[in-house]
């Protein structure tokens, strides 16, 4: 029942840029700080004794925040860049100790990458870009552009075959990225931060798609980001860096049930912010209150002039009292009803000390915003289901 | 002190004519500083009628094209003639001749006397560039003696079987003779004498008609016997007429020169050295050209 | 104090003679092959030179003509190039134009094929441009007086030496510029084609060549302007065409002629850089 | 009451790319696509007879996808593009009316600008890039480089103020460009998706320092953003564009209650995706999952294997039984208990087709990820709180 | 069919002796305004000429192989800067190397000062530089020949001539380079710049100057190189130094002897670049 079929393994890996790597090494291995060390040696640490286990048709996430080592460790397992000292296996070979053929081949049927900044090549079209990875293989040209084709509709950029890349928009970019990459193939994904340019219909489709393929063509993804939520939605395992070091890795309900230490705390909480947030974050003044006593008409007015459908009713002292909406108002300027006969009263409220999650639900079900109203019943704010739900983003 | 400038066209015999000038001019004569003005001899010849250079010592006039136009305008101002001896024309290396032993070349043209004689050794002189053609090196493109010569070489027919070939520079003209001259290979083409080509390499004039008037016009004889011509500014005179006096009797001659360039490479002497050497050779030089209490002020100096 | 202000006599170095005879010597021994490099550069020279001839002058102007629009995509480019060569005919150097033509093509065609894998090499390795580096000053501030007299022994006057001359000076434009163009490449887009298994010759072919071409393209522009500014030292060392006619006139001091072939002269730059420009920007995209 | 003191003004504001405007600017008249009027004569319709009102101390935002217009539109507020036709109006001024000093002052004073790609100089150091604006008006080096370093505070680049540009991240770029625009203290911000390049932790951070100065100085805000949630919390109102037209425009609260089409409606589905998503698009298998009946030494072992501390029991047919953790299962192999005696049984559980809004709270409040179950209570997944949470995201 | 491969000469026109009128006339006309020109020009590269004669030469040396390390922070550069010019006093050529040193500066400095301005005018309008360029092509192939012998009428041979001569070939790739530079800034950097309410002059002298400093420091290097290349031509006119060295030599098929100077002119032209190069460099970042 327990997968155990590792595919790519980092073990010990450390990369140090610049010189006095032996001096800064030992000094790290002293306990300093990595920033001490830059201070004293002028060596930088990217990574430090990074180890981690791949499963074959994993997603496995690497998240952190910038300069953390990410993009660093992911270019070790195509060899893009050579670790100071460790090893990286991949099928359980010393990936360093390829030479010529093998690398070249590892390269080509093996692992793709999806790079951050998109290493379009800028010369050539978007079809001409796709089909790249087949090109250097050798493979005909009707051939690859049929493959590439199919990929080209699977990211969603049919007929834009023939343009230039400098026509597409960022996020276009990305997904010819995406796009070079999965047309290899490849046993193995590298995806550097690959969704961070899409916006967010685009990117939860892209998301989509990964998953589906992941599932349906068994592939093994290491997959970047800084985004927690994706993290969480994509990863069959997370890996959480900071500094060049692997902090805590495990699944995501593990991570957000053990988290290792507050650094890992602080960032999880960045999926579930429900838990911190109280309501008198993310409270607004509502845009239009009437007095409760104040005739219907003046109320149609007072709405219309601000635009709104709808206006929070108070009596003395800002009691919260009800909400009119314009519809009623109406009608009870032409029944000439007073106003307060119109209120929809069953609003819900909240104090400004609750937490978020526990309004959420109310959030989710209220046909208006919830009322925030104080001691003696003084409305303070109104909290809309789209304040609740985003605070939570 | 009034500066009298004289031009430096780079090549040495005038650079010797021109140290003797100085010796003679800054210790025979009070007042005066010579100054040379080094350009080519196009540049300077402008320089001259502009009065910017108030001489040219060793003038090779017969090959300035201007140079009658320039004398009727009074721009140029003749003032002696340098050395009344001096030839030009088509030279060949003397082994082309003879042949020479010691470097185990053989007599190529063994009866190669006149000019017109070249018609039958085409082929002897090939040119690299045109297979089955020879190849006679032209004087400097602009040069008076350019356009006689080539003249002469349609006249006589060479144009059948030789191309005319013309150099840019006499630098690089003396190099090509001096590249034929190294390798033991034939070369035919312009040159001229006093030189230093013609002092350090063995090399042979070939005969032409005898010099006339009408005849050299078409390039039909051979080029007179050369005046090298002392020349100036029209500003010269007024400047310094104590001087006028001398460079009217300066005159050297072909032998002379020839002897002193020699002594130049030989002893890899300076400019100055050589007229020295040249002044104290021939000391009745100085009596020629100068009143008596004057040469003997540069004698002092000797 | 006097010897603060002139250098030393006694630490000063002989004259160099040994460079001469040295110089002379090898073109003693090795006549033969200087002979064979000879005849295939005449050769080279001469048959593009007699091709150019047999092509009628109208129809040159029109070629030129048409390919100057096609080119620009302009409409008056082609009218102008034509009144351009035409006004080369009428200063009476139509012939001298077509020598020099031939030379300049071949130097810069020369140019270019050293120019640019020499250039490539360059940029390969950081330890050969420190080496390069200082050897391309020197092509291209040495003096070309001072090898053209080593040049005319060795291979005696005419088209050689003036060819090995400009090629020596137009090259440097070329493995300068070329070497710009690679190391500039963006260095994402070398990596993310390496990690897709390209070989170096795949990179090269595929990637670097193609985006260092506009610095390639300035390249051959500037080697076209320096072969062009060689055509009268050419004609120091016996290369007919416009540059001979250029000394034959200034040694006259007839300024006025002098200007024909100089003006001649930057007319075949403009025409050649415009043509080679347009074509190789062509090529560049439909590749 | 209702604040009608408008600050700046969009009026008809139409800008067309390339030759054959006018030709263009008829076709759309007439009602043709922005992509056929391109197809047909070439040129590219970026904004088309857009008109809004911006609110004195309000911060408007305008979301929309890739390629709306965004960038377009706030661009010419401050004269950077003109418009094809229309007029912006600042303070009641036609602002292309204004020439030479009068622009050049409502640039330096009044209008600064974040930009989208943040268009810093990377020819100078940070302090240098803050200080710009400041320089440019004459003011002394002491004097502008102290206000510079206050802002730079603010955004959290302490320290970095001698770095030059290309050491820093996109982040901290994004920072810079923000702390430039600041530092003017302007009447009105143009904000190019200020934000983009931020990862979450210090995105909230700015998110909320910028309201708070915004509250604090009263300034103006134009803020672009393509993230619909950053748009409803920081936005007072709220503009989605589309294809260079403004489709609607209001507060969050009407926006997210009466979206004008389906456009927006898919937009705001993004703030909202508790509405559309149902279980079984969020659930994943468990890690862990052992049999009621083994012994508590075996789920022991089981759970260690996989690394969890919890495992999913379940009975015959896959039945959910309940969880046991990896204490309860080494305490009942110590005390000799059988298994479903240490069963933790008031799991919450859910059926795959119910709707995530549903089950927000449930997953917020739960101890254990959800069961989801199909017929018959047959285990088919579980839903983590982490899961649900990002899901909405 | 002859005439379609001859040029027919009835289309042929004259000879232009009318330029050589005018130019005489000129000449003769402006003799006070040329004069003056003239002994500012002689008057500048006399005091830097003296200024450097009033240095000893082994403090020259010293001060040379300071800065040299100065500007490179390598240690080995110090010591071979003063190798080299060593090698040039011990070839005898130290004070020759001064008088082409004055020169070239005050060429190299009027490139400068003429070159940049005209490039950022040129980058500032489109219609201006397609006007310009082709002017700068003719600058650099209008073969120096061509206007050497109008400048010796209006100048008279010397210094003021060579001078002339050489600042109108380099002062081409200033203007090419600082224009190229200032062009290809980065559009958002201005956009961002002009937003904070920018001047043109600002826009300029913090940001387009700054951003475009490497294309412009690459213009400096090729304008002493061309400044450079040119000394030979220059003593064509009588400007002495090493050019006129090399003349000489040439003239006598010296090669050895040519080649000294020839090598101090590469050495000279090799340190001025590399100073330079290492000083603007160094303004550029403390700025
Ligand atoms: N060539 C280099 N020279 C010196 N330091 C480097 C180099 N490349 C990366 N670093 C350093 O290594 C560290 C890790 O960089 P890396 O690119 O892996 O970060 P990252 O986690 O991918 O960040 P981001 O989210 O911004 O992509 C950073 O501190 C960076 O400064
Ligand atoms: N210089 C230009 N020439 C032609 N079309 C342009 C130009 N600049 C922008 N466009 C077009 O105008 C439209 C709007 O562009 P704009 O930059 O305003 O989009 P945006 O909403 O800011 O997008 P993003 O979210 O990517 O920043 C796009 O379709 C774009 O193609
Ligand atoms: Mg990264
Ligand atoms: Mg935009």
């Amino acid at each position: 029942m327990i997968n155990e079929d590792y595919i790519a393994e980092a073990r010990n890996v450390v990369k140090i840029y610049g010189k006095n790597k032996a001096e800064a090494a030992k000094m790290m291995e002293e306990g300093l700080d990595k920033d001490e060390v830059y201070r004293k040696t002028g060596a930088a640490v990217a990574l430090w004794d990074v180890s981690f286990k791949v499963r074959r048709k994993e997603i496995f996430v690497i998240i952190g925040l910038s300069g953390s080592g990410k993009s660093t460790i992911i270019r070790c397992f195509n060899q893009l860049l050579k670790p100071t000292s460790g090893t990286i296996l991949f099928e359980g070979q010393n990936v360093e100790k390829l030479k010529g053929k093998e690398l070249l081949s590892l390269r080509r049927d093996k692992v793709s990458m999806v790079f951050q900044n998109f290493g379009l090549l800028t010369h050539r079209s978007v079809i001409d870009n796709v089909a790249y990875g087949l090109e250097v293989r050798g493979i005909p040209k009707s051939e690859r552009f049929e493959k590439a084709q199919d990929f080209i509709k699977m990211v969603g950029l049919e007929g834009w075959e023939d343009k230039p890349i400098s026509t597409l928009s960022g996020g276009m970019k990305q997904r010819v990225g995406i796009a070079r990459a999965l047309v290899n193939s490849p046993d193995m994904l590298l995806m550097d931060e690959p969704f961070s340019a899409l916006d967010p219909l685009v990117r939860r489709e892209m998301q989509f798609e990964l998953l589906s393929i992941q599932r349906k063509l068994e592939k093994t993804i290491i997959f970047i980001t800084h985004d927690i939520n994706e993290a969480f939605k994509l990863g069959d395992r997370v890996a959480i860096m900071h500094n060049g070091r692997i902090i805590q890795s495990g699944t995501p309900e593990e991570m957000s049930t053990n988290p290792a230490d507050d650094y890992v705390r602080n960032f999880i909480e960045g999926a579930d912010m429900s838990i911190v947030l109280r309501v008198k974050h993310v409270m607004f003044r509502p845009q239009c209150i009437v007095r409760e006593n104040v005739s219907p008409a003046n109320a149609v007015m007072e709405m219309r002039e601000n635009q709104v459908s709808s206006a929070y009713a108070v009596g003395d002292d800002m009691k919260f009292m009800g909400v009119v909406t314009l519809d009623d108002a109406i009608r009870a300027r032409q029944e000439k009803l007073p106003l307060f006969s119109v209120l929809t009263k069953n609003i819900p409220v909240t104090g400004e000390e609750v937490l978020i999650k526990d309004i959420i639900q109310k959030a989710a079900d209220a046909r208006f915003p919830i009322a925030v109203v104080g001691d003696r019943g003084k409305l303070k704010g109104i909290v809309s289901r789209a304040s609740v739900l985003s605070s939570l983003a | 002190k009034t500066e009298i400038v004289v031009t430096d066209n780079g090549w040495d015999s005038q650079k010797l004519h021109n140290e003797i000038a100085r010796i003679i001019v800054e210790n025979a004569y009070d007042g005066y500083v010579l100054k040379t003005s080094t350009a080519s001899s196009t540049m300077n010849w402008q320089a001259i009628i502009a009065g910017d250079v108030d001489l040219d010592i060793e003038s090779w006039t017969d090959n300035v094209a201007t140079y009658p136009k320039d004398v009727a305008n009074g721009d140029i101002v003749d003032i002696g003639i340098l050395a009344p001896d001096s030839k030009q024309g088509l030279y060949v290396p003397r082994y082309v001749i003879e042949g020479d032993a010691k470097r185990g070349i053989k007599p190529l043209a063994p009866d190669l006397k006149t000019v017109k004689d070249l018609a039958k050794y085409h082929s002897i002189f090939p040119d690299d560039e045109d297979k089955g053609k020879g190849r006679i090196y032209g004087s400097i493109p602009g040069w008076m003696a350019d356009e006689v010569l080539y003249k002469k070489y349609e006249l006589y027919g060479l144009n059948k079987n030789y191309n005319y070939a013309r150099l840019g520079s006499e630098a690089t003209l003396f190099a090509s003779l001096v590249a034929a001259y190294n390798l033991g290979e034939p070369w035919v083409g312009y040159c001229y004498e006093p030189t230093w080509v013609s002092g350090k390499l063995d090399i042979v004039l070939l005969e032409d008609e005898p010099y006339s008037k009408e005849l050299f016009e078409k390039g039909g004889c051979a080029f007179p016997s050369q005046a090298l011509k002392i020349v100036s500014s029209k500003y010269f005179a007024k400047k310094a007429p104590d001087l006028l006096e001398f460079f009217k009797k300066y005159k050297t001659g072909s032998k002379l020169i020839s002897e002193a360039l020699a002594y130049l490479d030989e002893k890899k002497a300076s400019h100055t050295e050589a007229a020295k050497w040249l002044l104290r050779k021939n000391p009745e030089l100085l009596d020629q050209w100068l009143p008596k209490e004057r040469a003997e002020r540069v004698r002092a100096v000797l | 104090m006097e010897f603060l202000y002139k250098f030393p006599e006694s630490l000063q170095i002989g004259s160099g003679e040994a460079i001469d005879l040295a110089v002379k010597a090898f073109s003693r021994n090795n006549r033969e092959t200087l002979g064979l490099i000879k005849s295939a550069i005449i050769a080279s020279i001469n048959s593009i030179n007699s091709l150019l001839e047999a092509i009628p002058w109208p129809v040159m102007i029109l070629v030129v003509a048409y390919l100057g629009w096609r080119v620009s995509k302009k409409l008056y480019v082609g009218p102008m190039y034509a009144a351009m060569l035409f006004f080369v005919g009428m200063c009476g150097l139509w012939n001298n134009m077509l020598e020099t033509i031939s030379m300049v093509i071949v130097a810069v065609f020369l140019s270019v094929i050293m120019g640019f894998p020499m250039g490539i090499i360059v940029a390969m390795s950081k330890r050969t441009s420190t080496i390069v580096r200082p050897v391309l000053d020197l092509m291209q501030t040495m003096p070309a007086f001072v090898y053209l007299v080593p040049a005319v022994i060795l291979f005696s006057p005419g088209k050689t030496p003036a060819l090995i001359a400009t090629t020596i000076y137009a090259v440097v434009p070329m493995v300068r510029m070329t070497n710009l163009g690679i190391v500039h490449v963006d260095k994402e887009m070398v990596e993310a084609a390496s990690s897709f298994g390209s070989t170096k010759i795949q990179l090269l072919a595929k990637v670097q060549i193609p985006q260092a071409m506009p610095s390639i393209m300035a390249g051959i522009n500037q080697t076209i302007m320096m072969a062009m500014s060689m055509v009268v030292t050419c004609a120091l060392i016996g290369a007919n065409g416009l540059g001979m006619e250029i000394l034959l006139a200034t040694n006259r001091t007839e300024m006025g002629k002098a200007l024909m072939p100089g003006i001649a002269i930057v007319i075949i730059a403009i025409i050649l850089d415009r043509l080679t420009q347009g074509m190789v920007k062509k090529e560049a995209v439909s590749e």
